[in-house]
């Protein structure tokens, strides 16, 4: 009954490509909003905030961005926590070149430069496919990652070689650096992911969005049919790069507060790479789903034992909880391949037949 | 209830094999006051770890989740280390890093909150150097520079660069990447080439364990080649055993195994089956220097509980007694610590305390000193220190300092 | 600038022949040690399409099993043959647990498994056999240390006894890999399951057996690495980034070439050694190592998009 | 239904039999409803029905290949000479002389013909020279593929991969075979030759077959006993040429009405009722 | 019927004049000769069919004018000029469409969305206004929607619209790829094999659907096929191909009497 779809009939074309045809989604949709937007930041403490809802967005934007890349347009990539970087660098250097810039105009723009090496890196695979091209990827993971830390320029020579955010603010309220406060951060992270996110939406459910899809599902037909596969693909990379390098920005100002070279490596890339597969490739509410599970499951699993009064060391804390995530991956894959995002798609179908069977 | 004083430890991940015996050696030492004592000042001490395996974001989320209760943070990396400074400048708790951390961090004018307490890298570099010319001067000598590709392995290079103007030698930096810790061929060759008279090595984790099997079987003069304190670990040289012989670490800790700290922990802690370490491990530098670091928080402690007279501190009043300590001969044998740790002095300004070192040497079987008590030549690089930390502040403006603090 | 790029480094080369060949024999060694592992994954990859990401944990697996039982007391030659049968019971374990339930599943996700497996193995490694480095049981095993010094052109030129053990076991190792798959039964049941594995099932080729039999391989090729790398630089977690290396190896080689594998171990490590010594250190700060063999190998696929010794991808409408 | 009149080349002895089985894919779908057929020893029997109507599934539930695509059989039983064969792996069930010929080929791309026809041997233990000899009779019945021996399976044509994929399942010695549209995509001539070929291999070496076919035409040709399959159930089944006869078999799988056959182009309406679901 | 103007058909279809035309194509793979020396025209209107044995090359002389392959030797004309060699989907954006021979859908896709894709070559918004889903992009999907909704009332296909197409059966499916030809409103359709895997009923079907495509939207068709009874009945003229060579041309009635393609290909007359 929840799910009561009968009586919702679409007359008009454009009614059937609304957002939300099932009148129930956009009332599940609202409500979540509203916590995110006004129950979270009165209620959440500093810790929740600083372990669990800001990465949690941060890692589903960037989630989302190579979701587009292998989801939607099925490029495999393995280098995303590089895209990161350049974008973070990029944000990083705006900011202490042009200290006036206002900092949210620096992060979103900030993604353009990770745009433009993304499309670089992507060249190759209109060549090449598959695991190749996975591979190809660790190319501009390893090269990048290497190139912030030779690089002196990018990190203002600094001796240690990382970047570390100044105290940004808008009209004196600190955005990022060290005197920011975290629901301030956490509004900034939760405007730009709102906004980065239904843009997505919206390109992946239109022509773009089919365009990648059928590059992804069979390239060769795709072409036959008239799709021009370079700008296809180059399109996916700009536009996933470009989310990704945003994230990247959003990572280190808005959240870390400094970083290495190295923090943009390939554990990194691997750890988004869980979140977009567990939540669901070609799936935009995955990316939420899986940063939920994998930012919270740690974090979960670190209280417990301390909850529960066990006594586990930190260190077996920590090896156990490399050891279930790495199970969890594995159930995860085998009770539904296509991720939580299906698993939630299933359960939303047998609420909309409830209390009806089949 | 107690004092938190929470460690940000690693015992997994790459780095492991060296963060055991400190994090053994400084869990050993808090619990031997706690049994002993019954904590310090009447009040037990909560040193609980937090798993980092040297991970800096997992560092991050280590801090965040203990700086509500805690009254110190040991971040445990010098990347931890950079991304927790200036939070806790705001969250004002103190960062104690014995030994590692920003070497800019001994202005504790500047870094009112960073303790790099006894002595930071700059102090490190100094010494070696210092060693270094007391075999010979080193005017026209070339000595590479073998160092972690991270910013702990860049930490001495301002000052190294400097000294190597001044002094005339060659300084040749050679980076290993995290990725190439343990396949060091590349940089081997290099040395080959480079013909360095000595190779001065910033290594950590299982970058050592790699550099002195390299550095045997490249035939490299054993002798000529010294390490900073986190390059001397037994568990390393032990690989090679007898053709490490000659290898030298600097070191401002030693092991003493006769000293009464160590028979106290044997009997409140080992005896109790409560220590995770082993005899082997306990007889060596890294157990011992654990010891030391716990000692020296301890000591911090102690100053603030007498200074603000209450057993329960909080973060600030730590702070002061960070500042305060006065580690005399007296004082380091009245703890039971007889020549484990030279004597050293902290005050406001000077959140490093100046113990310098000693040379450790490799025996073929274990590290023995090889030199008297060296001490940095720290007006060398003060006008560097003032430098570094006066643009550090200006990158992080609005950043407080602390005025009261007379240099 | 030009002049540094194009003849000093050869100058270099010429000046010093004897440093010359120590480089080359040292990047001779390590691309060995890269197609060790690269086999692993070819094998795997060629039996099930799967592209094991989980060969690198398994190489320290292997490695810390043997010197973990070795420092319980076991003699060194039973540990190994006891390191087999562990080795034998994760092969099994992993085709029962993980692969028989996704068969059939797209490569995308098998892959993510085998990373789920890596991580399930560092966490359990850590836990049995603890973070600290070991030292690999080298004498033990009678496998020769020490080293010859050459002296060409008055020069020095060291070849560890090491090294030239793991250049020979590797290449009886291909050299049997080779035999096995192409003039055995069993050889072409692993390729055919490669290419349709439903059709395989159909003519009554096992699954389990050929899955459980090609990770029980890819488990002694794992033990030889692991045994090689830690003689070399001891044995811990760390190893296992090395396994990164053998990834450009198969782009280069292709993804189900036992002999790619071999010449792609081997042109990757000699070029980047050349490369990072006289290009890489003089000109770019060094550490070129970490990806110049991913750059190399991206540029070769540029041309050959199924690596030099791949299948060639049959691409019809 | 009509009689099933037993024809001269079939026994009476049933070797494969399946009963009433249900099979459902990804926990969901439910794709048979209720079959039941049998195969008797030596004779041809074709499982005919349009798209969609469960011939493949039937065919893999037999040979336990849903497995691997997510399906399973709930319900009823299959029995192979009198033994249930529900659960085995398809290895052991080849070993009992029952082999699949996958519907769309599936040669191993990259094997050559004669590594394709050699795995067909796998779980034969009777020596090199015995499927030496098999090799030999393969060849002999498929001259075009020894000529191809030495080509990748990947580069051949259409037809040549069909006559591998029969060549290969004749390589383990089965009892029978279970055939899944061996005519699909091949020029007429070619569907001719390969049913010939299943012909003369029932008679000579006494191999039975289950055919699944869309083309009616030929498999009533060739088949001894039909059995009608829409959307997973068996709604007719009978000897061959009494099938070839009934009326609603000739019009909607033979594409003949009362006037003999119909041009493609007269036909004018689509949507009709078959009577037999009216 | 060699007249340049075109030719009426028996059920009295006015045939145009040549619209595409193939002159002396020779393709090779590596040693293999696919297509050797074959010339041939299409004209406006028409339903031209391609036949053969397996392996004649009737795919890979598809794949040539769709521009898949590049033919070693020979030229392409289309519309009265000569083609240059171009990328497949250059070819596709001058109106040519075609299904396959091993159905290749995009299978992650509803059938809406697959069908959309045969629009592609309509649509023209920017990014910028795709991602605010404002202004022409917005206008452009609805005007799109409603064509494609006219093809798949036309194919029937109307009750699967939002199911994705990797879960339907065969016979669906080729509906669906034929309608996502369709929907790109090309000048010349190219079927390869439209009802291999199908039974009689299918066959009416689909044949029904090709004849009414050509009839109502004027399509010139060009279809590989099989089944000899569907080629001769719904066919204007059949090309004959054997192992690369073209061994007859003409009306289904010449070609069913010409003894060299009884021999390759049909076996006995039908
Ligand atoms: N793996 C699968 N998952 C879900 N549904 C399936 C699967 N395989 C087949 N089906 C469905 O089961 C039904 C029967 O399919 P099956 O392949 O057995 O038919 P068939 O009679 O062999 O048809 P065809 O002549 O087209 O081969 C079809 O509706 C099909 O869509
Ligand atoms: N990409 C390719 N590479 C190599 N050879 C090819 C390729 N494509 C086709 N061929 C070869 O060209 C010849 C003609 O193939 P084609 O697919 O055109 O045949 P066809 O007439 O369509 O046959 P069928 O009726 O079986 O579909 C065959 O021998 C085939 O093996
Ligand atoms: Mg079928
Ligand atoms: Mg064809």
């Amino acid at each position: 009954m929840l799910y009561r779809t009968a009586g919702q009939f679409k007359t008009t074309y454009k009614a059937d490509q609304a957002l939300f045809p099932v009148r129930q989604d956009a009332v599940l949709l609202a409500i979540i909003l509203l916590f995110a937007w006004v129950i979270f930041p009165l209620t959440a403490s500093e810790f929740a905030f600083q372990t669990l809802l800001i990465p949690i967005m941060i890692y589903a934007l960037a989630a989302l961005g190579l979701n587009i890349l292998t989801g939607y347009a099925g490029q495999l990539s393995l280098g995303t926590a590089a895209f990161m970087g350049v974008g973070a660098y990029a944000c990083y250097k705006m900011v202490t070149l042009m200290p006036w810039m206002n900092p949210i105009l620096a992060i979103l723009l900030s993604g353009i430069f990770s745009a433009g090496v993304g499309v670089a890196f992507g060249i190759p695979s209109l060549r090449i496919k598959g695991f190749y091209l996975a591979i190809a990827t660790l190319a501009a993971q390893f090269f990048l990652v290497w190139l912030f830390e030779k690089w002196a320029w990018l990190y203002n020579y600094n001796a240690s070689g990382a970047i570390q955010v100044p105290n940004l603010d808008i009209f004196g309220i600190y955005v990022a650096g060290p005197q920011a406060s975290s629901v301030v951060q956490y509004f900034v992270v939760l405007g730009i992911v709102t906004l980065l996110t239904l843009l997505c939406i919206n390109l992946t459910r239109g022509n773009l969005g089919r365009t990648w899809k059928a590059t992804r599902d069979m390239d060769i037909a795709a072409e036959l049919i008239g799709i021009n596969l370079m700008k296809s693909k180059l399109t996916a990379f700009a536009v996933s790069s470009y989310v990704v390098g945003v994230a990247g920005a959003l990572f280190v100002f808005m959240w870390r507060g400094a970083a290495e070279p190295n923090l943009f490596d390939i554990p990194l890339s691997f750890r988004i790479l869980f979140i977009a597969i567990i939540g669901g490739l070609g799936s935009i509410l995955g990316n939420y789903l899986g940063a939920i599970l994998i930012v919270g499951l740690p974090v979960v699993l670190g209280i417990v034992p301390e909850a529960l009064g066990l006594p586990v060391s930190s260190a077996m804390v920590e090896h156990l909880n490399i050891m279930i995530v790495g199970g969890l991956i594995i159930f995860f894959l085998i009770i539904e391949p296509h991720g939580l995002a299906r698993l939630w798609a299933l359960i939303r179908e047998k609420l909309i037949l409830w209390p009806f069977p089949h | 209830e107690g004092l938190f004083t929470p460690n940000l430890s690693y015992r997994t991940g790459p780095f492991a094999a060296t963060g055991i015996p400190l994090m053994n050696g400084q869990a050993d030492y808090m619990n031997m006051l706690n049994a002993r004592d019954g904590g310090i000042g009447g009040v037990m001490i909560d040193f609980e770890e937090c798993e980092t395996g040297y991970s800096t974001e997992k560092g991050v989320e280590c801090y965040e989740k203990t700086k509500g209760k805690a009254i110190v943070t040991q971040p445990w990396s010098t990347g931890i280390t950079l991304q927790v400074l200036p939070k806790t400048n705001v969250d004002e708790i103190p960062i104690l890093a014995p030994g590692y951390g920003f070497s800019p961090m001994m202005d504790g004018k500047t870094f009112q909150w960073a303790f790099n307490t006894p002595a930071g890298y700059w102090d490190a570099a100094d010494m070696i150097v210092q060693y270094l010319e007391g075999q010979g001067s080193l005017d026209g000598k070339k000595i590479a520079f073998l160092h972690l590709d991270h910013p702990y392995g860049k930490e001495p290079l301002p000052l190294l660069e400097r000294m190597a103007e001044e002094k005339g030698f060659e300084l040749v930096p050679i980076p290993v990447g995290l990725k190439e810790m343990q396949n060091q061929s590349a940089q081997w060759l290099q040395i080959r080439r480079e013909r360095p008279d000595y190779v001065v090595m910033w290594g950590w984790g299982a970058m050592n364990a790699g550099a002195i099997t390299e550095a045997v079987k490249t035939k490299f003069p054993m002798e000529n080649m010294v390490g900073v304190w986190w390059a001397g670990h037994d568990a390393d040289l032990k690989i090679v055993g007898e053709d490490g012989k000659g290898y030298k670490s600097i070191s401002w800790s030693f092991p003493n195994l006769d000293a009464p700290v160590v028979a106290d922990i044997k009997t409140h802690v080992v005896d109790a089956g409560n220590s995770k370490s082993n005899e082997e491990e306990m007889a060596g530098v890294f157990y011992n220097r654990g010891i030391i670091i716990s000692a020296i928080l301890a000591e911090g402690i102690r100053m603030a509980q007498q200074e603000f007279d209450t057993g329960e501190i909080d973060a600030s009043q730590l702070r002061w007694g960070l500042e305060n300590i006065d580690m005399t001969e007296a004082r380091i044998s009245e703890l039971g610590l007889d020549g484990m740790v030279p004597p050293f002095k902290t005050s406001c300004a000077d959140h490093t305390g100046k113990s310098g070192g000693w040379m450790l040497e490799w025996d073929g079987e274990k590290f023995v000193k090889v030199s008297d008590h060296l001490t940095p030549n720290t007006e060398a690089y003060e006008a560097l220190v003032a430098e570094k930390a006066a643009e550090y502040a200006e990158a992080n403006a609005p950043w407080p300092v602390n005025d009261a603090c007379e240099m | 600038m030009l002049t540094e790029i194009f003849i000093t480094p050869f100058a270099d080369m010429v000046a010093a022949p004897d440093f010359l060949m120590q480089v080359l024999w040292e990047g001779l060694v390590s691309g060995i040690l890269y197609a060790l592992i690269a086999l692993g994954f070819v094998l795997i990859f060629r039996s099930s399409r799967i592209f094991n990401f989980a060969q690198g944990i398994m190489v320290v697996f292997a490695a810390l099993t043997l010197v973990g039982l070795y420092a319980m007391g076991v003699p060194a030659w039973i540990a190994v043959g006891l390191t087999l049968v562990v080795m034998f019971i994760l092969a099994v374990s992993i085709e029962r647990i993980v692969l028989r339930p996704l068969v059939g599943q797209p490569d995308i996700i098998l892959f993510m498994a085998t990373i789920g497996i890596t991580l399930f193995l560092i966490g359990l490694g850590e836990i049995i056999f603890g973070g600290e480095n070991k030292v690999m049981i080298t004498e033990e095993l009678g496998i020769p240390t020490g080293d010859t010094v050459l002296e060409p052109w008055d020069g020095l030129l060291i070849l560890q006894h090491l090294d030239i053990t793991v250049v020979v076991v590797a290449t009886l190792l291909v050299a049997a890999l080779l035999a096995f798959l192409n003039y055995t039964q069993m050889g072409r049941a692993i390729r055919a399951l490669g290419d349709d594995h439903q059709a395989a099932l159909s003519v009554g080729i096992s699954l389990q057996t050929v899955w459980v039999l090609v990770w029980f391989i890819a488990g002694i090729i794992a033990l030889v690495t692991g045994i090689a790398w830690g003689a070399r630089a001891g044995v811990s977690f760390a190893l296992e980034v090395i396994a990164y290396k053998a990834l450009p190896v198969l782009m280069l080689g292709g993804l189900e070439s036992i002999t790619g594998a071999i010449i792609g171990g081997l042109m990757i490590g000699i070029l980047e050694k050349l490369f990072e010594i006289y290009w890489g250190q003089p000109l770019l700060g060094g550490n070129t190592e970490t990806w110049f063999a991913f750059v190399l190998a991206l540029v070769v696929l540029l041309f050959r998009p199924q690596g030099l010794f791949g299948e060639r991808i049959i691409e019809r409408v | 239904m009509l009689d099933a009149a037993p024809t001269t080349a079939q026994s009476e002895e049933a070797l494969l039999e399946v009963n009433n089985i249900e099979v459902i894919y990804n926990h969901v779908i439910l794709v048979l409803k209720g079959v039941s057929l049998t195969v008797p020893k030596g004779g041809i029997t074709a499982l005919l029905g349009g798209n969609g109507a469960g011939k493949t599934t039937t065919l893999k539930a037999i040979s336990n290949l849903l497995h691997s695509e997510r399906g399973e059989v709930t319900k009823g039983s299959i029995n192979y000479k009198g033994e249930t064969v529900q659960g085995l792996d398809p290895a052991a069930l080849v070993k009992r002389g029952v082999i699949q010929v996958m519907e769309g080929r599936h040669c191993f791309e990259h094997l050559t013909v004669e590594e394709n026809l050699l795995t067909g041997a796998y779980t034969r233990r009777d020596g090199k020279g015995a499927i030496e000899a098999d090799l030999e009779m393969v060849y002999s019945y498929f001259p075009r593929l020894k000529e191809r021996r030495r080509s990748q399976a990947g580069y051949t044509s259409g037809g040549e991969q069909q006559m591998t994929a029969i060549g290969r399942a004749l390589m383990s010695r089965p009892e029978t075979i279970l055939l899944d549209e061996p005519s699909m995509g091949l020029a007429p001539q070619l569907v001719e030759q390969i049913f010939e070929i299943v012909k003369s291999v029932n008679e000579n070496e006494g191999v039975s077959f289950l055919l699944a076919e869309q083309n009616t035409n030929v498999a009533l040709r060739f088949a001894h006993y039909g059995y009608i399959l829409e959307s997973g159930r068996v709604v007719m089944d009978g000897a061959a040429k009494d099938l070839r006869e009934n009326a609603d078999v000739k019009e909607f799988y033979l594409g003949m009405s009362d006037e003999g056959r119909k041009s493609f182009r007269d036909v004018r309406s689509y949507r009709r009722r078959k009577r037999w679901l009216a | 019927m060699k007249d340049t103007d075109g030719y009426m058909t028996e059920d009295g279809r006015q045939i145009g004049g040549v619209l595409m035309e193939m002159k002396n194509i020779t393709l090779r793979f590596g040693g293999v000769v696919a297509i050797q020396d074959i010339s041939f025209d299409v004209r406006e209107g028409e339903i031209r069919a391609i036949i053969g044995p397996n392996g004649a090359g009737k795919s890979s002389m598809l794949n040539v004018i769709s521009g898949f392959y590049h033919p070693q030797e020979g030229e392409v004309w289309y519309k009265g000029e000569r083609r240059p060699a171009m990328k497949p989907y250059e070819v596709a954006r001058l109106g040519v469409a075609r299904t396959f021979q091993n159905i290749a859908l995009f299978e992650g896709m509803s059938v809406l969305d697959n069908v959309m894709t045969g629009r592609l070559t309509h649509m023209h918004a920017g990014i910028g206004a795709q991602a605010l889903w404002w202004g022409t992009a917005r206008d452009e999907e609805i005007a799109n929607r409603r064509k494609v909704e006219e093809v798949i009332d036309f194919l029937e296909i109307q009750h699967i619209r939002k199911t994705p197409v990797g879960t339907l059966p065969y016979g669906l499916k080729k509906r669906v790829e034929l309608a996502r030809a369709l929907a790109a409103q090309p000048s010349i359709l190219l079927l390869d094999e439209p009802m291999a895997g199908m039974n009689v009923e299918e066959k009416e079907d689909m044949s029904r659907f090709i004849l009414d495509v050509n009839d109502e939207f004027g399509t010139t068709i060009a279809l590989i096929e099989h089944d000899m009874g569907v080629v001769m009945d719904i066919s204007d003229r059949v090309v004959v191909m054997d192992y690369g060579k073209k061994i007859g041309d003409g009306t289904p009635e010449e070609v069913r009497s010409n003894q060299d393609v009884i021999d390759a290909y049909l076996g006995v007359a039908h």
